[in-house]
């Protein structure tokens, strides 16, 4: 069964170049995220495939990272939005605070 | 020994209640840390001079386990150095920071900073362990670089921008060092590394280290950074900097080769440390002659005094390890650091001074000044005698003691190399004492008050008695003096 | 095929590494940077290390790439360049280079481990690297935390002067209603549930007061970006003692054993136990806050509003 | 080639990279980026060397997390002084580098 | 039995993650790779949590694993919403 399972795990980080390559080629910065989106989910799985051997520690390292990547998803989205604190959905209702990117500069 | 825990704990203490409380009541502990430190320091100082070394296993256990603690000559004379400079600093940081003339932002930051930075330089000087002292010059680090950039100019911010591209390279290569001890030894106390079976991995573990350390003391070819940050800070600021902060990583240095592994100090590298030392001399000094402004020679000048301290290396390692001269090198270049940290920050302080009353710090500017301050004037004066080495300031006691050594040994080069740099401080000192003593001063200066004028004075007095009273010094650098240097002349 | 693996993961983790340094552009690289500590967290479990592997998911992987997601956002503020890796640099390839050799060629000459004849003494904790960092090693530990604090207020000195009295980092604002406000409020009990956890079993099993309060932070962190709660102004003297309160109440203990006559941070054995818990929830707690403050950035920009 | 030699000589090679980018990169972000490199690396090779001979050895991996939480302090008041030095100067490269990419 | 039902599961979780991942390279666009994205992370993910909930011993751990998946999704689902509005806004403004 380990080696099943270690076949397994070899076969997610094999996809998981697959998704490596999404994240080099990009083009625009969603690519990137979901191809990073895609690895985290990725090794969660190889860390519960590991868990048999390596007991609860990798689950419990497996749950971390999938609260983590939830929250390096809002960053990106945070990081893409106009003034890098906004939401994407906001056009839809223009909230009154936003000024325009880069007019902070008061050098 | 709880004199040793208070040196510790007081300074954090008295960060972490400034963080915690409201602004004067912050303020008010914090003062009550700053004064109940400096007393600890005095206090062990006496104890190590009655007591011999102190050592201290925290929490009770023992090394490999636990961490050791020791407090010898060398880290007790230059902790009571410390105290005396961060209690000169603090009675002028006081107007400097004070929340109506620096603003909320500085005159919250600039004391836990500077209790971090006191906290910090104390457990450098006292631990024993390899990868505490890793941690311990990071907090150094950290806190150095928040007061480099207190002053929020672009000039200053882009200092520090590379002093932490520095700071952190080198405790990188600091740290891939500690790694290989321990991997190789199962220990980090460096009194069990000296008694280690030596590996392969020896020499190139203490390769790293060097050059991370290097790197974070500013030796040349690493010292492009200093200058900047040393300049942009605030006055106070730039005292703790200039005259602190490149000791820490030094201490460690000596610690490194001297006491963990002096069976790896060969003549070659030792002679490489000593030459880039000598580099720093003459690139600083040089460099200082060609400055405008009063504050960028004093920074250029720590580039050349750290020098220095560098050619001790072949002079008490290697080959001249045990030798009769060895002690006197040793000794003479903690002298050097004691007398150019009190030196420095004495001048530093003046030259703040001097900048307040004249509104910048362009030689023209400050041209007459000894007229109206002429205490602040003479401090910078009495700082000078200590960096050229004049007699009977510490720094020529240093000078004198480093020189007899390289005349007893044959390698006269380092003679050599502290003559040209004695003359050549002489030099770049001159034009500032020319433009403070000479005549007709511009605008009508306001200087600071007579209080605050007293203090930089009082820390270039102190290096000039460090020279007077060099055999009490003398005598606790004594105590804990590694092998390699135990032989007096 | 275990080594299959192995070798697959390091392979992996070498052209993520190459990836983030030769990239053209600085999101490429820091997203690969944000999958490079995603990959070492799967190795250091390999490495039977799961403490270690917590403190990667949760601060190499999880706060540290979201660090610098949020700084490349602010940069796009004031800077709208998205340099190249630069030039090659030929004697900087080489000196690293040579770095890379001397270490694995140490790696090889390194003598066999020193085995240790001892066991660990009793510390009041089972988990040994909790027993090594909150007891043999507490010293370590006390001063980390406050490394921690010395950041966060050289962090603070980056603050405009007119910023100063304004809320922490960048005025964040959501649609209410929107799929990120209901994220923020989704994840947070979810999240505080297995920060709370980590802390808890720390003592016996891997997890404690690092890997505990940095998820903690996260969560405060989904909560401020997602518009949940408003930061604090550094002025907030309640959040200022949550600041302080680990490294104090560490010091106290401290001193107590000194006091006590026991010795600087010497915990004796019927209370170690208890007193590494206590020392454990003050030091959570102050790690999380800080590490949101961390993230989150000195004041900047409220005026606007 | 152990496994464990695998992950030292990984963690060698990221150390190689990561000094690389430091000294490379003019942006700054991108060299913060390459100290955290630096850092995981040096921190997986000694993670290595504690799990030799058997049972791994607790000490280092309480350094290591030490050290994981220092890396992050210094970058957050790296990243910190970047952010202010572009606010106030315009641009992510220190003044003498600014020529070139 | 339970472990001809993991090696089932499993097998057929990696088989999602190939296809995911041959999504995310060959789809001509963001919002078509989004959508092979969440394929995977859904059911890649679950079908390997199902397959090992056979194989780990005790509830605790059972309860880590549905935890793990129901984190994983929640996540992804937000995400994916997320990432398509900022890749619209991109695309638009």
């Amino acid at each position: 069964m380990t080696v099943w399972l270690s076949f397994v795990a070899l076969g997610v980080l094999a996809s998981l170049a697959g998704a490596l390559l999404r994240v080099w080629k990009g083009p625009g910065p969603a690519d990137r995220m979901m191809g990073a989106q895609l690895v985290g989910t990725g090794g969660v799985a190889v860390l519960v495939l590991l868990a048999p051997v390596h007991g609860r520690g990798a689950l419990d390292v497996a749950l971390t990272l999938a609260l983590l990547a939830a929250l390096a998803a809002v960053g990106f989205v945070k990081a893409t939005s106009a003034d890098g604190a906004g939401d994407p959905e906001e056009d839809e209702t223009p909230s009154p605070d936003r000024g325009p990117a880069g007019e902070t500069s008061d050098g | 020994m709880s004199f040793l825990v208070a040196l510790l704990v007081l300074p954090l203490a008295g960060a972490l209640a400034i963080v915690a409380l409201p602004g004067q009541a912050g303020r008010a502990a914090a003062f009550s840390a700053i004064a109940a430190t400096a007393a600890a320091a005095v206090a062990l100082a006496a104890s190590v001079s009655s007591q011999g070394v102190l050592r201290l296993e925290v929490g009770g256990w023992a090394p490999p386990l636990g961490i050791a603690l020791a407090a010898d000559g060398l880290g007790v004379t230059l902790i009571v150095m410390t105290a005396t400079v961060m209690a000169g600093v603090s009675l002028v940081a006081r107007g400097t920071f004070a929340p109506e003339l620096a603003g909320d932002r500085a005159a919250f930051g600039f004391w836990p900073l500077m209790l971090l930075l006191w906290s910090a330089l104390n457990v450098v000087f006292l631990s024993r362990d390899l990868f505490n002292l890793y941690v311990g010059i990071e907090l150094l680090s950290l806190a150095a670089i928040g007061l480099v950039a207190i002053d929020g100019k672009a000039a200053a911010l882009a200092a520090a921008i590379r002093y932490i591209v520095f700071a952190l390279a080198g405790s990188l290569l600091y740290l891939a060092g500690v790694v290989l001890i321990y991997a190789s030894h199962g220990t980090l106390d460096i009194d069990l590394v000296a008694v280690r079976t030596p590996s392969a991995p020896d020499g190139l573990a203490l390769a790293l280290m060097t050059a991370g350390l290097m790197a974070k003391t500013a030796l040349f070819p690493f010292h492009v950074w200093l200058p900047p940050a040393h300049a942009g800070a605030p006055a106070p600021a730039s005292a703790l900097l200039s005259g602190l902060v490149p000791k820490a990583s030094f201490v460690i240095l000596m610690r490194l080769w001297f006491d963990a592994m002096p069976d790896r100090a060969s003549d070659g590298p030792l002679v490489l440390i000593a030459l880039l030392g000598t580099a720093a001399v003459i690139w600083g000094s040089l460099a200082a002659l060609a400055q405008e402004r009063l504050k960028l020679i004093v920074a250029y000048s720590t580039v050349a005094q750290i020098g220095y301290l560098f050619l001790v290396f072949p002079l008490a390692g290697g080959t001249s390890a045990g030798l009769p001269w060895a002690a006197g090198a040793w000794t003479g270049a903690v002298f050097l650091a004691l007398s150019h940290g009190l030196a420095k920050a004495g001048m530093f302080l003046a030259v703040g001074h001097c900048m307040a009353a004249a509104g910048g710090d362009r030689l023209s500017a400050v041209r007459g000044l000894a007229k109206v301050m002429p205490m602040t004037a003479f401090a910078f004066a009495l700082s000078a005698v200590t960096l050229v080495g004049l007699p009977p300031s510490g720094g020529f006691t240093g000078k004198y003691l480093v020189m007899t050594a390289a005349f007893a040994s044959g390698q006269w080069l380092w003679a050599l190399v502290i003559a040209v740099g004695g003359l050549l401080a002489a030099a770049y000192l001159y034009r500032p004492l020319a433009m403070l003593f000479g005549r007709g001063a511009g605008a009508s200066p306001v200087p600071p008050s007579r209080a605050r004028q007293a203090v930089p004075l009082l820390l270039a007095g102190a290096s000039v008695a460090l020279g007077i009273a060099s055999a009490g010094a003398y005598g606790i650098l004594e105590i804990g003096r590694p092998p390699a240097a135990e032989e007096g002349l | 095929m275990t080594w299959a693996f192995d070798a697959a993961l390091c392979a992996l983790i070498l052209g993520v590494a190459f990836a983030t340094v030769l990239g053209r552009g600085v999101f490429r690289s820091i997203v690969f940077f944000i999958v490079y500590g995603l990959l070492m967290a799967v190795a250091w479990v390999r490495l039977d290390a799961v403490d270690v592997a917590l403190a990667e998911a949760a601060i190499g992987a999880g706060l540290t790439g979201v660090l610098f997601l949020t700084t490349f956002g602010r940069l796009a503020r004031n800077v709208s360049d998205d340099a190249a890796p630069g030039r090659f640099h030929l004697p900087a390839a080489l000196a690293c280079g040579g770095l890379t050799g001397a270490l694995a060629w140490a790696w090889f000459a390194m003598p066999a481990p020193v085995r240790r004849e001892w066991e660990l003494p009793p510390a009041g904790v089972e988990n040994p690297v909790t027993a090594v960092l909150l007891n043999f090693r507490a010293w370590d530990t006390l001063l980390e935390s406050i490394v921690l604090l010395a950041a966060l207020i050289g962090l603070w000195m980056m603050a405009r002067d007119g910023d100063w009295g304004d809320r922490l980092g960048l005025p964040q604002h959501v649609r209410p209603g929107g799929v990120m406000a209901g994220f923020g409020r989704l994840l947070p009990p979810v999240g505080f549930l297995v920060g709370v956890y980590l802390v808890y079993v720390g003592a016996d099993q891997p997890g404690g007061a690092f890997q505990g309060g940095t998820v903690l932070a996260a969560v405060g962190l989904v909560a401020a970006l997602a518009g949940l709660v408003r930061p604090p102004r550094i002025a907030a003297h309640r959040w200022r003692v949550a600041l302080v309160a680990g490294p104090s109440v560490f010091l106290v203990a401290g001193l107590a054993g000194a006091v006590l006559g026991a010795g600087f941070l010497t915990l004796p054995e019927p209370v170690a136990g208890t007193a590494i818990f206590v020392i454990e929830v003050g030091l959570a707690i102050s790690i999380a806050v800080t590490l949101v403050f961390l993230v989150l950035g000195p004041p900047e920009g409220e005026r606007r509003e | 080639m152990s496994a464990l030699t695998l992950y030292a000589l990984t963690g060698s090679a990221a150390i190689g990279i990561g000094f690389y980018g430091l000294i490379a990169a003019r942006h700054l972000l991108r060299r913060i980026v390459a100290f955290n490199l630096i850092g995981s690396g040096l921190f997986l090779f000694f993670g290595a060397t504690g799990a030799r001979g058997g049972a791994a050895d607790p000490v280092p991996q309480a350094l290591i997390i030490t050290g994981i939480v220092v890396a992050l302090s210094a970058s957050a008041l790296a990243v910190g002084l970047l952010v202010a030095h572009a606010r106030v100067a315009g641009r992510v490269v220190l003044p003498e580098e600014e020529d070139g990419g | 039995m339970a472990d001809i039902a993991t090696i089932a599961f499993t097998g057929l979780g990696l088989c999602f993650f190939i296809a995911g991942t041959i999504g995310l390279l060959r789809f001509p666009d963001v919002f078509t790779r989004l959508h092979a994205l969440t394929k995977a992370d859904n059911l890649g993910l679950g079908f390997i949590t199902l397959g090992m909930l056979f194989q780990v011993e005790g509830w605790r751990e059972m309860a880590l694993l549905v935890l793990i998946w129901a984190l994983t999704l929640l996540a992804a689902g937000t995400v994916s919403q997320l990432i398509a509005r900022a890749a619209l806004k991109d695309r638009s403004g």
